[in-house]
């Protein structure tokens, strides 16, 4: 089964260990990813702060490079990158001279007939049947799914899951034998791209989400964005401070889970990279 | 109707709904807006109650402009008037377009009780668009006679 | 005797039907035949040179009586059972509508097999219809009203369109008020399009688009691009089909609070 | 026609101004048809009216024309004034020739021409007009009154002490409504059982009101004065006549665990069930969906319980069938569940609770008896927290109004709770304090002042549940948007009131038209809240919009005494405007060939088929259209769609507007 | 020929020709002989239209308030007219035509105009299975009525018959010299034949008591009952008196009426004598080919076939008069 992939410039940086898993498991579960040819960087929220019209551009280009690529459908991990792909087919849909204004800027043609899926919309449409088959090792732990912000957010127009107390990762934990746990902070904000101007404020938020996770037993938060991950795990030190004690439970990604039930190495999944020590 | 400066006084009729339009134009009154003469007003119950035919008989009977005004889509005293007067008018405006007959002598609009300024307006607005037009010689000429060209 | 005129003789020698209404060769074309012995079906045909509309006899009661009436049915004489019915002037089965296909003769009882064959079978406008329409719409207003005009001053006012068409079944026309007088009855230019005006909006979302009016018009006056016309501007503005029998109501006895209203301001 | 009276009123400078009056009297009395035209001051006054009865008497007229103010102002004292002279008056009408000629233009020729041309075409449409008489209609002098309710309750009650039939249906087991569900009431802390109960019984004794329970309108018929109403009694498999309400039944029923509607699910009651202590009447129903008997066919336990066999299995659905003159629809309303809130934990929480339930955790006849006890674990929560708007003035969720009655009555929760938990702590999390009506602002004050509620302005962004207790996470906005976090032991939502279930099919049956979120919709907001558009159907509490007691008590009896001012005449008497359609002699006996698309067209259902028979043979003959004279409302659509010219409108006749279009076009 | 048309038109009569327009040939005022029109077997109306028009106004009013003012028409400007290029059959119907319009009133409309109207007839050079003139006292070559009678001869010449003095009148000086005698022409070489069917008397004879035959009901089963038939016929002569009012005055109009149409015996009183379709075919039969003979010893029919052509439904007479003089 082939499909369009956008990998964003988190998973070719600060995240390749979710590049590795999301390869991994699609390989392991014969899914090919057709990466877009001559991608550009989606502008994730430096663009939509500074210059609508440039953040909207970057993403319409990549979707138009799809559609002329003969994809009628892609899968964007990265969290921040569906978000504003999403959110640019959206207002481009609905608002005509703007969508002729952005297709004069980037010179190229644009239906918007795209259709986005993030990681976890892909796994439930196509591979829900296939893991169980595959799971040699059970994922038997008490883990945290933290959904964080731009997976669910502006709901009117991701439409994905529920947006308060989102369960579509919770279901895939639970089907590779892992036990999901009920907590408050599922979608709480971790401080997100204040990681580098206001570190304490990451440092306080992240600790509420990573303490709540801890208090109910939870052995490892799992995620499905590259910010969320570097801010629960790369930031853990800054987090310890500001906690009584430490905490020193993992971050995983939802296909570093799947790739360690379906048997995958350590290495394959890139879990070597982590701050926080992998060791369950 | 005097001609007076040679300026053509065009001869306008106007058939309005009695809750809103009607009722608008008493506003008008009421406020001492002025507005031009041509325009002479027939009360009907409602949007509803206007027949097509009637606009074609203005015209026979000499008039140079119709207005047709009733009450807003959901403001109607009837709840629906309105609505079907709508449908009715989309489809006799396209057949008399089609025939050639100048529809855009015709000014459909929407008063409510509360839009008298409007009501001045739409009169002074069509009385100008009229006088441009000119007198609708076109159908009044043929109105009596027999034959096209034996006018007797 | 062909299998229809079989399948007609067998209704009437049954007195299942006390007639049979279809076609016959005429002196030119076909023309109607009206069959009430079974011998009488000999002589019926069914082919696409049949163009009168023969559904405009079942609303004549002194002529169809109150029994079961068949007839032999083109697509458009199907279009105006359906609509007659739908407007309450023909009982749903008392009209035995038969038809062909190829040479197999089908027995339609219920309107909802007629509106099934309808549907497997629709007929669009003519190309030549297309053609005269556009041409006609390209026109400005003033060409559009010269046209009209020396096409109403030929008419002789012989009322053969009402008489040819099926959905004029009123035994009362509009021209036959007098208080008020609404339309001169008499043969004058305007009066004739006043005429023509009034009876194409009667056929606001009725007409089945059988041409019947077109053809019995002695001085050829292209009638149908009337109703052809007003049928287009129905179908973009309410998204209503014309002639399909619609049971809630006509067009213009029904509404929806967003109809479109570009010329209202 | 030929003796016409055209009367030009100056009205003061008003109309003289601008128009030569005395020039446009003259023109008029060289009209065709016009006996006698004059002009005069003021016309409306009486001089000025006995002007026209005496020319009236004197010219032997049969029709007049007034050219003065807009009709809308005079033409019924106008009217009035021609039928005391013996003119029917509706060969009278007024011509506009000041609002809409002297007060907009100039003085001048062209003015004065305008007025002339109104009258003339006023003239030539009243010499076509026809005498004619006001419809009467027929009135059943009995009312239906739709839900049990306080609404329903106190209509009932004005209605039936005005000396006419009520009938009270109420599809529960017994009336009362909300209110006998909740505790006390603002803004005086009463009781509601108290000042409910004997306004019940009061009901359930009244000889002029028959009450149905446990039953629903299945099908409304006919018109104003004239409806039929089938109504179907959902079996209770009781006989009433029989059962004394000894109770005996529901101690023994062995399913015992059905989640009590009237407790909104927090206590439970067995399968036949009695919903509450002081129910109206208080007698059992047998729920089928829950009984063993019905679902499994096994006990029975009740039946043999019984002392004086009241129990009847497999008694089915009845329908009977009632005369009535007037609707009055008091079907109250609902409010929302906590499920319907995804930040509030989307109802799993078994401690976040609506304000309905705390008024059955507050009541003495609730499940705890009055103690405030969280539904989780029976604790008496120490910090409970209230949150108002919930779903309310939120147009993301769909519901853009504010419902009216949630600010009082968490006001009145929080201080119930402060009276019965001295040291607990409350919070109210509000965006504006609506206390509007009489004594409301006082009774918060007081919540604040003395009972010390503690209320923050702000939002509650989420609530979760942590380690038992409802994490709050809330903001004050008038301390600078400072986050607040309470660990409470208990959350209230004042959810949004919105329409009943099924107020949509209820609608539909009566013909009367809801707004968006199926609340009816009354005739004019302002000036008639009580009316809908269909005459005769009237609308009492918070069906038509989420109302407290007092707007709800004052509705009813607004409502009633429409209904009551309808029976007080012999008759009902209305206007002649009304469309007809035309009849003739024998064989054609009308032009109407029965399409009937006028039917689809008319608003009002006024169109009716009337079957013409063959005297001798009595068939059939032919199908034609017949106006309803009650419902039509004169608007006209029919007269202008119908093809065949075979509807016209008194009043507004084709031949009337014809010639008023004619004679305005005149030059 | 061209000449001679073209001298009247100059004339200052008004000239009346059939022009084909579209695909139907109908009569019209010609201004050039070019506009004459040839190669066809008839027109869709008769000429009746130049003498009983299909609306004309009987007299109009004024309307002042109360008094009214009455002005009749002036029938001096009726215009002198020549109708150019008619054929015999019809010619032959302004007889029955003029019968009854002199039957008790003599109606002075009708009079005016026949009088100031010259008939040039062209005999036939071509029919159709419609034609049957033969079968009613007619014939393609029949001189009855017409003013002129021209034959048109292969080799562009013509045969001239000058019948009436208004005939005579017609030929002015300057065309006369072109003239050369005539004698020796067989005229009946040149013109269509037309086959006969049946004679007045069978039909006449047959139509006796034959008011409630069932062959009405047969013939007319599919007859839709328009005025087609009437109003292209050259001899129906009915007409209906309407108003055409206003406030300031008005005008009595008439205008054509056909025994076809259902309202036409309608009385006030909402009976109507006629009320099947049958009823008005055996009226239109009867009145042409048993009443008026009996009454006005004229044929109401001159066997010119338009009402077959003109029929929406293919109501073919001469096949039905086949019949009738074939029945029982």
């Amino acid at each position: 089964m082939k499909i369009g992939f956008y990998p964003g410039c988190s998973l070719k940086g600060t995240s390749r260990e979710y590049n590795e898993s999301v390869q991994a498991i699609c390989k392991a579960l014969d899914v090919e990813l057709v990466t877009i040819k001559d991608w550009n960087c989606c502008g994730a929220t430096a663009a939509h702060s500074m210059n609508r019209a440039l953040s909207l551009a970057l993403p319409a280009r990549v979707l138009a490079l799809a559609e002329q690529q003969g994809m009628d459908e892609i899968v964007v991990p990265c969290a921040s990158c569906y978000n504003r792909l999403s959110v640019t087919q959206y207002e481009l849909a609905n608002d005509e001279n703007l969508k002729k204004e952005v297709v004069d800027a980037m010179g190229l043609p644009y239906e918007g007939k795209v259709r986005i899926l993030n990681v976890i919309q892909m796994i439930e449409k196509y591979l829900l049947d296939v893991i169980p088959a595959k799971v040699t090792s059970k994922f038997e732990h008490a883990v945290a799914c933290y959904y964080g912000c731009l997976l669910v957010r502006p709901h009117k127009i991701l439409n994905f899951d529920r947006v308060e107390d989102p369960q579509s990762m919770d279901r895939i934990i639970s089907l590779i034998g892992g036990t999901p746990i009920d907590w408050g902070f599922k979608t709480e904000c971790c401080g997100a791209g204040l990681s580098v101007s206001r570190t304490d404020l990451v440092a306080k938020l992240s600790a509420n989400i990573v303490k709540d996770a801890a208090d109910r037993g939870a052995k490892a938060i799992i995620v499905a964005c590259p910010m969320c991950h570097s801010n629960l795990d790369m930031r853990r030190p800054d987090i310890n401070e500001v906690l009584d004690s430490p905490i020193d439970i993992p971050v995983l990604y939802i296909t570093q889970a799947i790739g360690l039930a379906i048997g995958l190495s350590v290495e394959e999944l890139g879990l070597q990279r982590h701050f926080v020590k992998v060791n369950l | 109707m005097s001609e007076t400066n040679q300026e053509f006084e065009p001869r306008i009729v106007a058939f309005v709904c009695n809750w809103c339009t009607y009722a608008g134009a008493d506003l008008a009154g009421t406020s001492r807006l002025k507005y031009a003469t041509n325009v002479k007003i027939v009360r009907f119950p409602c949007t509803g109650r206007i027949d097509f035919m009637l606009l074609l008989k203005a015209f026979e009977e000499g008039a140079d402009g119709i207005i047709v005004s009733g009450c807003h889509p959901n403001d109607c005293h009837y709840t629906s008037g309105n609505f079907h007067a709508r449908r009715r008018w989309t489809v006799f405006r396209g057949l008399l377009d089609f025939m050639g007959i100048d529809v855009r002598r015709i000014h459909f609009t929407w008063v409510s009780a509360a839009e008298g300024a409007k009501w001045a307006d739409i009169v002074n607005e069509t009385v100008a668009d009229i006088r441009a037009l000119g007198p609708y010689d076109e159908y009044k000429s043929i109105a009596s006679n027999f034959e096209k060209e034996a006018a007797k | 005797m062909s299998k229809l005129s079989e399948k007609a003789a067998a209704l009437l020698s049954e007195g299942t039907v006390g007639l049979v209404i279809g076609y016959e060769q005429g002196t030119h074309g076909t023309r109607p035949k009206f069959c009430r012995k079974a011998e009488d079906a000999a002589t019926l045909i069914l082919n696409d040179k049949c163009l009168n509309n023969i559904g405009g006899y079942l609303t004549k009661p002194e002529l169809i009586g109150s029994g079961k009436v068949a007839v032999t049915a083109t697509l458009a004489v199907m279009r105006t059972v359906v609509q007659l019915t739908a407007e309450h002037q023909l009982t749903d089965g008392n009209v035995i509508v038969l038809a062909l296909d190829g040479d197999e003769v089908l027995q339609m009882a219920s309107i909802d097999e007629i509106k099934k064959w309808l549907a497997a079978h629709p007929e669009d406008l003519s190309d030549e219809n297309k053609a005269l329409l556009s041409k006609l719409k390209a026109l400005s207003r003033e060409e559009r009203w010269n046209f009209w005009i020396n096409e109403m001053n030929k008419c002789i006012k012989c009322y053969a369109c009402r008489a040819s068409c099926p959905l004029c079944y009123c035994n009362r026309c509009i021209v036959e008020v007098n208080c008020p007088q609404w339309i001169k009855p008499w043969a004058a230019p305007l009066s004739n399009m006043e005429w023509q005006i009034n009876r194409v909006m009667h056929m606001a979302g009725r007409c089945v688009g059988c041409g019947a009016c077109d053809r019995a018009c002695p001085v050829h006056i292209p009638l149908r691009l009337l109703t052809i016309s007003m049928a287009g501007d129905i179908k973009e503005a309410f998204g209503v089909a014309s002639g399909t029998g619609n049971i809630d109501g006509n067009v213009l006895s029904s509404f929806k609070p967003d109809d479109k209203e570009n010329f209202i301001h | 026609m030929s003796k016409i009276g055209v009367f030009v009123c100056h009205c003061g400078e008003n109309i003289a101004a601008t128009v030569d009056c005395e020039k446009v009297a003259n023109t008029a009395a060289k009209f065709d048809g016009v006996e006698f035209a004059t002009d005069y001051k003021y016309m409306c006054s009486d001089p000025g009216q006995n002007l026209i009865k005496n020319a009236i008497k004197e010219h032997h007229l049969d029709g007049v024309v007034v050219a003065s103010c807009s009709p809308r102002m005079h033409e019924p004292t106008f009217r009035k004034a021609c039928s005391e002279a013996g003119l029917n008056p509706f060969m009278c009408e007024v011509a506009n020739i000041r609002e809409h000629c002297s007060w907009v233009h100039e003085k001048g020729d062209a003015t004065t021409q305008k007025a002339i041309d109104i009258v003339r075409g006023l003239v030539e449409k009243v010499s076509r007009d026809h005498p004619l008489e006001s419809i009467h209609v027929p009135i059943t002098k009995k009312a239906l009154v739709i839900g049990g309710g306080i609404a329903g309750i106190q209509a009932s009650l004005d209605i039936a002490n005005a000396g006419h039939k009520v009938i009270l249906i109420e599809r529960d087991p017994s009336i009362g409504g909300h209110m006998s569900q909740l505790s006390e009431t603002f803004p005086t802390l009463d009781c509601s059982q108290c000042i409910l109960t004997p306004r019940m019984v009061e009901v359930a004794q009244h000889p002029n009101i028959t009450l149905y329970t446990y039953a629903e309108l299945e099908k409304l018929e006919g018109f104003i004065g004239n409806f039929k109403a089938t109504i179907r009694l959902k079996a209770k498999s009781i006989d009433e006549d029989v059962c004394t309400g000894c109770g005996t039944c529901t101690t023994k029923c062995p399913t015992k665990k059905i989640p009590s509607e009237f407790n909104q699910g927090l206590g439970n009651r067995t399968a036949i069930y009695v919903p509450f202590p002081q129910a109206v009447p208080n007698k059992p129903v047998i729920d089928k969906d829950h009984c063993l008997h019905y679902q499994k066919g096994v006990c029975g336990l009740c039946e043999k319980v019984c002392p004086t066999h009241a129990i009847h299995f497999g008694q089915d659905d009845s329908f009977i069938t009632e005369d009535v003159g007037a609707v009055v629809l008091a079907t109250g309303f609902n409010v929302l569940n906590t499920d319907f809130f995804p930040e509030y934990g989307y109802g799993k929480y078994k401690d976040v609770i609506t304000g309905l339930q705390f008024e059955r955790l507050a009541s003495a006849s609730g499940p705890t008896s009055g103690e405030i006890r969280r539904p989780s674990d029976g604790k008496i929560p120490q910090k409970i927290v209230f949150i108002a708007c919930a779903g309310s003035r939120d147009p993301a969720k769909g519901i853009p109004y504010c419902s009216k009655i949630c600010c009082m009555y968490t006001a009145k929760h929080a201080m119930l709770y402060q009276h019965k938990v001295h040291d607990g702590e409350s919070t109210v999390f509000y965006m504006d304090i609506r206390a509007a009506g009489k004594n409301y602002e006082e009774f918060v004050r007081r919540a604040i002042e003395e009972d010390g509620v503690n209320y923050v302005r702000g939002r509650v962004a989420r609530v979760y549940e942590k380690d038992g207790k409802l994490i709050v996470k809330g903001v004050d906005t008038l301390l600078g948007a400072k986050p607040v976090e309470i660990e409470a032991d208990m959350v209230v939502l004042a959810t949004a009131g919105v329409a009943n279930a099924g107020a949509e099919e209820l609608a539909q049956k009566l013909h009367v038209s809801y707004d968006p979120y199926h609340f009816f919709a009354e005739a004019h907001p302002k000036l008639r809240p009580v009316e809908t558009n269909t005459a005769g159907i009237y609308l009492a509490g918070a069906c038509q919009a989420p109302k407290d007691i007092p707007d709800t008590v004052a509705a009813a009896s607004g409502a009633a005494v429409k209904v009551a001012g309808l029976f007080s005449q012999p008759d009902l008497v209305r206007e002649p405007i009304i469309a007809k359609v035309n009849r003739m002699p024998p064989p054609v006996f009308s032009t109407c060939v029965g399409c009937f698309m006028c039917e689809t067209a008319c608003p009002y259902n006024a169109i009716e088929r009337e079957e013409i028979k063959d005297r001798r043979s009595g068939k059939v003959i032919k199908t034609i259209a017949k106006v309803n004279p009650g419902l039509c409302q004169g608007c006209g659509t029919c007269v202008s769609f119908c093809r065949s010219k075979s509807i016209d409108m008194q009043g507004f006749s084709n031949e009337e507007m014809f010639a008023e279009v004619q004679a305005l076009l005149e030059d | 020929m061209e000449q001679w048309l073209g001298s009247l038109i100059k004339s200052g009569k008004r000239v009346v020709a059939p022009v084909k327009h579209d695909d139907i040939v109908d009569f019209a005022v010609i201004s050039s002989p070019a506009q004459v029109a040839d190669d066809y077997v008839q027109t869709r109306l008769s000429a009746k239209q130049y003498v009983f028009p299909k609306a004309e106004v009987l007299f109009s009013y004024k309307k002042d308030g109360k008094d009214v003012t009455i002005d009749d028409v002036n029938t001096d400007e009726f215009p002198e007219t020549v109708l150019w290029k008619l054929h015999p059959c019809d010619v032959a119907g302004l007889e029955p035509l003029g019968a009854i319009f002199n039957w008790d009133y003599k109606d002075s409309l009708y009079n005016a105009r026949r009088a100031k109207t010259t008939l040039v007839t062209f005999a036939c050079a071509a029919s159709d299975e419609y034609c049957f003139c033969a079968s009613v006292g007619g014939g393609p070559g029949n001189t009855d009525g017409s003013d002129v009678q021209v034959t048109m001869l292969p080799d562009g010449d013509a045969l001239v018959e000058l019948i009436s003095d208004k005939g005579k009148a017609l030929l002015t000086d300057d065309i006369k010299g072109e003239t050369s005698s005539a004698d020796g022409i067989d005229k009946e070489k040149f013109i269509a034949k037309v086959e006969k069917k049946f004679t007045v008397d069978e039909i006449i004879k047959k139509l006796e008591g034959s008011f409630s035959s069932p062959i009405w009901q047969e013939q007319s089963d599919r007859c839709l009952g328009c005025g087609a038939c009437a109003y292209v016929c050259p001899t129906c002569a009915c007409f209906d008196i309407q108003e055409d009012s206003h406030l300031h005055g008005g005008r009595r109009v008439r205008s054509w009426d056909s025994c076809g149409f259902s309202l036409f015996t309608l009385h006030t009183g909402g009976y109507n004598p006629r009320t099947t379709q049958s009823a008005r075919w055996r009226q239109r039969v009867l009145h042409k080919f048993s009443y008026m003979p009996e009454r006005l010893h004229v044929t109401g029919c001159t066997g010119c076939g338009r009402c077959s052509r003109a029929c929406p439904v293919d109501m073919n007479l001469v096949e039905h008069l086949t019949e009738i003089a074939s029945h029982e």
